[in-house]
C-alpha cells in the first residue's frame, strides 16, 4: 500500500511551510537573527526566512519566521483514543437510563487541589448548562452532585463513597509545570488505596485534558475543550448498562 | 449617524473640472484604434486559441493585418470579409491566417451588406452570450440576495491556477464575498493575453481565459452549495485591457480592475494608448454588468498617504467621469482608496476616517473599493494584523463596498492558506462587533475630522482645476501626478495606436454605445 | 465629546443606597479584630522571618496569644509589654516566642504608660516610614510626570521571582506603567503569608516581602533609567489582606488589589472576616498612598457581561463606600470592570462601550481599571489579540485610568515574555491611533449607547436598593451577589475573628484615623 | 571553554518554548490534531500543546501549537558576514570623497527585470531619500542615476558600461519561487561574461537579501531592510578607497 503522506501547507501541495515565533536570551542584531536560523536548522528545517524581529528589551529578542519541513505523516496510520459512544441528547438519555439501568446515576463532581476553575465542571452539571445544553443536575435519571472548587482530592473520594456513586468528574484547568497531572495522579492513587477505583467511573475533564491522557493517567475517559453535558452523560449512562449487562 | 459635512460648491467645482478633463479626449475615443481594441473585437468575433510558440491567434491575426496595413479598416471588416470570401468560420480564417495559409491582404471586399450581415449576426451572437451571464449574475443575486457591504474581498495569487482554486473555495467557503485571482508579475506589460491554464506565475497566476473559467466554474460550485454568490474579479489594466475585459465578460469575471490611468503613471505605458484602450474595455465592462474597480491605492504606496491624500479624491474624481464616458453607473464604479498612513502617526485612526468618509460622502452610491495597509506592514504577523484589523474597523463604520482584505504576512509572501483565513476572521470580527456603531455616532461640532475631510476636498479640487487648465497630458508630461512624469508620446505601447479611417468597423463598439445610451 | 447622558436622580440614588450597606458595618469595625489583622500589627511592630518549618513569626506570636487567650486586648499590647518587661525588641520577643522560650501569658502587665510610650514610639517609626515610601512615590511623579492614561498594566506571573525580574524590566522597559505580580494558585486560601524569596509557584509567584522588595529594587532601577516612575502591584485580597497590605506599605507597592467582597464570593472566606480586613487593609493602603483596585471583572468570569452588567456597578458603588469608610480618596479608586462580552454578539463593541463609558462617567475621578477578554480568549492567539486590541480601542476612546493588558495566548499559558511585548505594542499603536478621537465624537440623539447604559445604571440601583433593604450579609446568603449563597457565618476564617475587650489596643489604627481625618 | 548555549525562552531560562502555526491538508479533529502533533515530534520537539485549530474549510485545517527544543546555540561561534564599513553621515561621505578620491563616483540603480518595486531603491537613490537621509542623488561627490523599475540586466550593463560607473546598484523584491536570485546570478553573470564584473563594485539590496546572500551571490555587498544611503554611500566610498589605496 502506498503512503500519503500529508504535509504542513502554505500555498502549495506539500510545500511544508511553518510559521513560528519564539524569544531567545539575546538582543536584536544579525547575530542574533543567525542564531535564531540556526535554532531552526537543528530543527530540520529549510528554506528559513526570519521575517520579523522584535527587541523584548532587557536582552531578549522575538524571532518571527517562517520554514519549510519536510516532515509528512500518513493520516492513515493515526490512531487516536477516542470517547466513542455515540452522544444522545437529554431526553434520549434519560430513557436510555431509564430502561437499560431502571435506576437514578449519581455522579459527584469537583474541581480537585488548588484549582478553583469551576466554570468548566459547571458547563457540564449544573442546571443552567452551555451552549444550549442542560447541565447534569437537569437530568431526571442523574443525581448530580458538584461540589465545586478547591475540593481536596480526600473529600473528593470520601463523598463519591458516602453518596456510592456512579461516576466521578474530576476538573483540571491550571496545568502550569503539569499541576494537573500531579492532581490527577494523587486522586487516582488514592482511589486505588482505598480500593474506590474500581467502583465506580473515573471521568476528567479541562481544556488541557484528552481522552487519551485520560487513559494513561488511569482514568475511564477523559474530556476537553468544548466538551458539552450530552457527550459526558451518554458516555456515562451507555458505559454502566455495558458494565451491567457484562455482569 | 457619522456623517461628513462638505463644502456643497467645492464638491461641484471638482466634479466640473474632472468632468472637462474626460470630456476633452472625444478626438481620442472617435478616431483612434488600438491593437489590443482590435485584439478584443477578434476576440468577440469567436477567435481563440494559440500557436505552437504560445502565440494567441488574435495576435497573429491583427499582427498580419498591421504587418499587411489592412488595420485601418479594423480588424471587424477584415475578418468578416474573409469569412463571406471563403465561407470560413472566424476561428478557421484565424487558423488559416496563423498556418500562414492565408493572406487577407490577397482578398477582395466583399459586398458591404454581405460583410455587414456577417458582422450583424456575429456581434449579435457575443452581445448575447454576454447578456446571458450579465443576466445570470443577476440572477444569481436576486435568488440568493445582495452582496454584504463592505463585502469581503480576497485574493489568491500562487501562481498556479489549481493551487488557486482550493485556495479560493476554502476563501469562499468561509465567508469571502470576491475572490481576485493576483496576476503574474507586470503581466500589464505584456501585449498579448497568454493562453490555456497556467501553473507557473511569479506572485500571482496569468489572468488567462481558461484561467477565469476554471476559476469561475470552481467558484459558481461554491456559490450553489453555499446559496451565496461568490464573484470573481481580476486585472485588465496593462496593455491589453479591452481583451481582458471581453475574456471577463464572457467568463463571466462580475468585478475587474480598469483604472483610467494607472497603465500610464504606474506602467509607464504610453498615455493615449491607456485612455484610449480603456475606454473600450469600459464600456465593455460596462455592458457586461462589471463592476470597475480604480487603483487609487497605488498613488499611496509610493507618496505619502496625509500629503498626498488629496490626489486619492482626485483621480477617484477623474475615474468616476471616463466611467460615465464609458456609460458605467455609479452602482458599478468601485472607486478606489487605501489604508496607508504611517501607523506611529498620532491619531492616524481619526485621519484615516476622514479620509474614509470623504471617499464614501463623494461617492454615496458607488460601491468604493477600500486597499488594506501594505506599505507599513512589516515582517511582524502580529502587528500587521492589527492594523488590518483597525482597517476592517474603518470599512465597517464608514460603509465601504469593498475591503480588500489585508494579509497578516503582506510584507512577507503572497497569502497562505491560513493568512487568508486569518484575514476573514479578522474581518468578520470586526465587521460584527462594531455593525451599527456609525448609527450610535455623530462627529463632534468643529471635528478635526470633518476639517481635514474638506481640505482634503480643496486640495483636490485645486488641482483638478489645473490640470484641466493645462490639460491633462501636459500635466502628466510635468509629472503633476504621483511625481511622476509621462510624456503624451513616451511609454510602451503608443506605436499601437492607429487612426481609424472613413470605413473603419467596431460592430460591437456601435452596438454597445446604442444600448447604453451613449452618444 | 463622546459622553453619557445619565439621570442624575438614579446616580444619586445608586450612591446612596450603596453608602447605606457600607455605613451599616459600624459596629464591626469598631468591635472587632481578627487574626490577620493582629499579625499586621506585630509586623507593623517590625516583627518578620519565619522558623525552620517555615511558619511566619507573625504567625507564630498570634497563634501563641490565642492559645494563650491573650487576644482580645491586641496583639500590640502584649508585645509591647513583653519589650517593657524584657527590655527585648519587638523582633527579640517573637523569636522567644516561636523558640518557645518565652510564654507571653505569664508576664506581669507593666505600667499603662510604660507599654503606651513604647506603642508610640514604635507606631511612629512604622507610620513614618510608610510616609517616606509614599512620598518617595509623590517625588518620583513629580520629577518624571504622571502616569499615562490608560496606564499600560501587564502582569508577570512566571511562579519564580527571579524570572518574574527579568520580564518585568523587559517589559517596563518596553512602556509598561505598572507591573504586576501575579501570586500563586489560591494563596488568598492561606491564613499566613509565606517567607523569603520564593521560585516555585503555580500560575503565578508567591507574594511574599522579599520578593515585594526585589521587584521594587528592580523596577526603581528601570524608573531610573527610562526617567519614568514604573508603578509596581500585587494582590492584598484574601486571609491576610491586612498584612499583605502592611508589607505592600513597607515595600512601595503603588497599588493593591483589594476587593471589599471578593474573598466573600469567590474565595468562600467568611463575610465578616473579609469585610473587618478590608476595612484595615484598606486603611493602610489608603495611608500608604496605595492606589486600590477592585476585582469587579470575577464577576464576569462567571456570568454573562450583558446579563449580568448591573453587578459590576453594583459592585464598584459599594467599593467607593466601603473605600471612602477606609479614607481612600476617589482618586485613589481603581474600580474594576472588564471586557467579557462574547464576540460573537452583534454590535458587542457598542455594548462594551455603553458599559465602559457608564463606568468612567460614575467614576470620573477614579483610576478606573480595565481588565481584558479573558473568557472568550481561545486557543487561536491570533483572534485573541484582536480583541485586546478592541479592548485597547474602548480603554483609550473612554479614557480609562489602568488599561490591564489581555494576552494572546490568555487561554494557554501565563504569559510569555513575548506575549507581553506583543500586548504593550498592541496597547501603544491603537492609544496612539485612536488618541483624541473621543473628543471628534459624540453620542448620536437617541443612541442605544446611552439607552444601554441608563439601563444598567437602572438595573444596579434596583439591586442595591433591594440589598440595602435585607442587609448586604442576608442579601449574601440569599444568593444575590453572582449567583453564589455566603452565609454570614459560613466560610473560611470566620473562627478568626474576635471580639476586642475594653482595654484593646490597636496605636496604628488610631493614628491612622487621624491623620486620614477619619471619624 | 565552556560554551554557553542560548535556548528559546518562554517564561523560564531554557524552557525552549516556540510558537508554531501551520496548515494540514485534512479536515478539524482529532486525528487532524494528532497528524500535527506527530509533526512537531518529527522535528524533535516536546510538551506539544496543540492550543488552537482553525477550519479553513476545503478540507484543510490550521494548527497553533506551542512546543519545547532542546535546539541550543553558542552565540559565540556565530559567524556573520556583514557590512563592516564605518557608517558616515552625508556631509562626512562627501569629504571623505573628495579627499580619498578627488573624484565624483558615479553609480548606476534599478530594478532589475520581472521587478517593479521600486520604493526600496528610491529611498538608497531619490533626492529626497528616506527617514531623513537624503539619497545618493544629494551628495554632492555621487553622480546618482536610477533607471528605475523593470530594467533589463542587460540594459542596466550597458549604462553602467557607457558611464564608466564605479558601482552598480540592484534592487529585488520579489522572491516568491527564487526569482530574485534567478535574476541576481543572472546580472552577474553576464557582467563576468562581458568582463564588467572586476571594473566595479555589485551592489544589491531588498527585504530579503543579506549582505551574506550577496556575497554568496557573487556581489560585493547586500542591503536588507532597514538600509539606509548613508550604509551604502559609506561602503561605496571606503571600499573604493582602499581598492585606490591598494592599486
Ligand atoms: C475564568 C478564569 C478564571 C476565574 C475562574 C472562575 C471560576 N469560578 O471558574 C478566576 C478569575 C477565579 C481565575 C483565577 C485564576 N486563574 Co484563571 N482563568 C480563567 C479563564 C479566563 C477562563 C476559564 C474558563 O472559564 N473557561 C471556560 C470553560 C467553559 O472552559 P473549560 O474550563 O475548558 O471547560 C470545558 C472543557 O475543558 C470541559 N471540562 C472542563 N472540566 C471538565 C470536567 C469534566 C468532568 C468534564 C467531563 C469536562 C470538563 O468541558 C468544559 C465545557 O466545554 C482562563 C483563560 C481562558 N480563556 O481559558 C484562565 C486560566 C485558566 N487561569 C489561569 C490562572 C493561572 C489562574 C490563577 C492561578 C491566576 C492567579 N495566580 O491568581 C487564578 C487562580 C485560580 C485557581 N486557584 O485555580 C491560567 C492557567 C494557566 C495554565 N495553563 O496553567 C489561564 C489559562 C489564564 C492564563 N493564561 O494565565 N481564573
Ligand atoms: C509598494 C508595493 C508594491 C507597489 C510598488 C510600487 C513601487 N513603485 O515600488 C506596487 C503596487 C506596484 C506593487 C506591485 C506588485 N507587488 Co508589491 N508590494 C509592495 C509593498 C506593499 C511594499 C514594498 C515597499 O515599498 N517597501 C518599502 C521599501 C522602502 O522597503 P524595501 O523595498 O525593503 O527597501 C529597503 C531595503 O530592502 C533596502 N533596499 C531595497 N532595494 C535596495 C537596493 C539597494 C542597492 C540597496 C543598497 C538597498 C536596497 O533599502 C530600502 C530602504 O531601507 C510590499 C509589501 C511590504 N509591506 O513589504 C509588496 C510586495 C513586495 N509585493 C508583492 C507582489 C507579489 C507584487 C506583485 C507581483 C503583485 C502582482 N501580482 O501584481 C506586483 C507586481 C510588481 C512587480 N512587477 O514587481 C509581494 C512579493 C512577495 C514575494 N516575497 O515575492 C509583497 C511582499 C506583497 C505580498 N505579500 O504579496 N507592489
Ligand atoms: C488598477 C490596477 N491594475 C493592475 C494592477 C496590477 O497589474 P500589473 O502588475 O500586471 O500591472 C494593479 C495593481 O495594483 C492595479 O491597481
Ligand atoms: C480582587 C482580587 N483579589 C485577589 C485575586 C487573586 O488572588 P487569589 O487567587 O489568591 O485569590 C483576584 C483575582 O482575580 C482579584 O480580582
Amino acid at each position: 500500500m502506498k503512503k500519503e503522506l500529508i504535509r504542513p501547507y502554505g500555498d502549495t501541495l506539500n510545500d511544508g511551510k511553518i510559521q513560528f515565533s519564539f524569544s531567545l536570551p539575546i538582543g536584536p542584531g544579525e547575530i542574533g537573527k543567525e542564531a535564531a536560523r540556526i535554532i531552526l536548522k537543528q530543527l530540520g528545517l529549510e528554506d528559513i526566512e526570519i521575517c520579523g524581529m522584535r527587541d523584548l528589551k532587557g536582552g531578549f529578542t522575538q524571532f518571527i519566521a517562517y520554514a519549510s519541513t519536510s516532515a509528512g505523516v500518513d493520516p492513515a496510520e493515526i490512531k487516536v483514543k477516542t470517547v466513542d459512544t455515540p452522544v444522545m441528547d437529554m431526553e434520549a438519555t434519560d430513557e436510555f437510563i431509564a430502561s437499560h439501568l431502571g435506576r437514578e446515576i449519581t455522579v459527584v463532581g469537583a474541581c480537585i487541589e488548588s484549582d478553583a476553575h469551576t466554570v468548566g465542571i459547571d458547563a457540564i452539571m449544573n442546571m443552567k448548562g452551555y451552549n444550549h445544553r442542560y447541565g447534569l443536575e437537569r437530568y431526571q435519571y442523574i443525581n448530580a452532585i458538584n461540589l465545586g472548587a478547591q475540593v481536596a482530592s480526600e473529600d473528593l473520594l470520601r463523598r463519591a463513597r458516602d453518596e456510592k456513586a456512579d461516576a466521578i468528574l474530576v476538573s483540571q484547568v491550571v496545568t502550569q509545570k503539569n499541576i494537573h497531572i500531579k492532581n490527577l495522579t494523587k486522586l487516582i492513587e488514592l482511589a486505588e488505596a482505598e480500593g474506590l477505583r474500581s467502583q465506580m467511573l473515573f471521568i476528567c475533564g479541562g481544556p488541557r485534558i484528552s481522552h487519551e491522557l485520560a487513559i494513561e493517567l488511569g482514568y475511564d475517559a477523559g474530556f476537553g475543550t468544548g466538551s458539552y453535558s450530552t457527550d459526558v452523560a451518554s458516555y456515562i449512562a451507555i458505559t454502566l448498562a455495558g458494565q451491567r449487562a457484562k455482569a | 449617524m457619522l456623517k461628513l459635512n462638505l463644502h456643497p460648491q467645492t464638491v461641484e467645482r471638482a466634479r466640473k473640472a474632472a468632468k472637462g478633463i474626460a470630456g476633452s479626449f472625444d478626438w481620442l475615443f472617435r478616431d483612434y484604434s488600438s491593437l489590443t481594441i482590435e485584439r478584443s473585437i477578434v476576440r468577440l468575433m469567436g477567435i481563440d486559441g494559440a500557436d505552437a510558440d504560445g502565440r494567441p491567434l488574435p495576435n497573429l491575426v491583427v499582427d498580419h493585418l498591421a504587418a499587411k496595413n489592412l488595420l485601418s479598416r479594423g480588424a471587424a471588416f477584415a475578418i468578416a470579409n474573409a469569412m463571406v470570401n471563403t465561407g470560413s468560420t472566424a476561428q478557421e480564417v484565424a487558423e488559416q491566417v496563423a498556418d500562414g495559409k492565408l493572406d487577407l491582404s490577397t482578398l477582395q471586399p466583399a459586398s458591404e451588406d454581405a460583410v455587414a450581415a456577417v458582422l450583424d449576426q456575429i456581434s449579435d451572437q457575443a452581445l448575447a452570450q454576454i447578456r446571458e451571464q450579465r443576466e445570470f449574475r443577476e440572477s444569481q443575486f436576486a435568488l440568493y440576495g445582495p452582496r454584504r457591504q463592505p463585502a469581503i474581498y480576497v485574493i489568491v495569487a500562487t501562481g498556479n491556477i489549481y493551487e488557486d482554486v482550493k485556495q479560493a473555495k476554502a476563501a469562499a467557503l468561509e465567508g469571502a464575498d470576491i475572490i481576485a485571482v493576483i496576476r503574474s508579475t507586470a503581466q500589464s506589460l505584456l501585449d498579448y493575453v497568454p493562453f490555456g491554464a497556467t501553473t507557473v506565475g511569479f506572485g500571482g497566476t496569468y489572468a488567462t481565459q481558461e484561467n477565469f473559467r476554471i476559476m469561475r466554474a470552481a467558484l459558481d460550485e461554491v456559490s450553489a452549495s453555499e446559496k451565496r454568490y461568490i464573484s470573481l474579479t481580476n486585472y485588465a489594466s496593462g496593455l491589453c485591457m479591452p481583451e481582458i475585459a471581453v475574456m471577463g465578460a464572457i467568463e463571466r469575471l462580475d468585478l475587474m480592475l480598469n483604472d483610467a490611468m494607472y497603465g500610464i503613471l504606474f506602467r509607464d505605458i504610453n498615455p493615449k494608448r491607456t485612455l484610449l484602450d480603456q475606454y473600450f474595455a469600459r464600456m465593455v465592462n460596462a455592458y457586461a454588468g462589471i463592476e470597475i474597480q480604480t487603483g487609487e491605492d497605488n498613488y499611496l504606496t509610493t507618496s505619502d498617504a496625509i500629503e498626498k491624500a488629496y490626489t486619492v479624491t482626485a483621480s477617484q474624481l477623474l475615474n468616476e467621469q471616463f466611467a460615465l464616458v464609458s456609460g458605467i453607473k455609479p452602482e458599478k464604479m468601485g472607486l478606489g482608496h487605501a489604508f496607508e498612513i504611517n501607523p506611529e502617526v498620532e491619531n492616524n485612526f481619526s485621519l484615516e476616517l476622514a479620509h474614509a468618509m470623504l471617499t464614501k460622502a463623494l461617492f454615496p452610491n458607488s460601491p468604493v473599493k477600500y486597499m488594506p495597509p501594505t506599505k507599513f506592514a512589516s515582517g511582524n504577523i502580529f502587528q500587521t494584523h492589527l492594523m488590518n484589523a483597525m482597517f476592517n474597523f474603518i470599512g465597517q463604520l464608514t460603509g465601504q463596498g469593498v475591503q480588500l482584505l489585508g494579509m497578516l504576512t503582506e510584507a512577507i509572501h503572497t497569502p497562505h492558506i491560513a493568512d487568508r483565513s486569518l484575514a476573514i476572521e479578522n474581518a468578520q470580527y470586526v465587521f460584527n462587533s462594531v455593525k451599527d456603531l456609525s448609527t450610535e455616532l455623530c462627529l463632534a461640532e468643529g471635528s478635526f475630522i470633518n476639517t481635514r475631510a474638506n481640505t482634503v476636498l480643496e486640495e483636490a479640487t485645486f488641482f483638478l482645476e489645473k490640470v484641466e487648465d493645462e490639460g491633462l497630458f501636459t500635466a502628466m508630461a510635468k509629472g503633476d501626478f504621483a511625481d511622476i512624469r509621462r510624456p503624451e508620446n513616451g511609454g510602451k505601447g503608443l506605436d499601437g495606436v492607429f487612426r481609424k479611417d472613413e470605413a473603419y468597423l467596431n460592430p460591437f463598439l456601435s452596438k454597445m454605445k446604442t444600448e447604453l445610451e451613449l452618444s
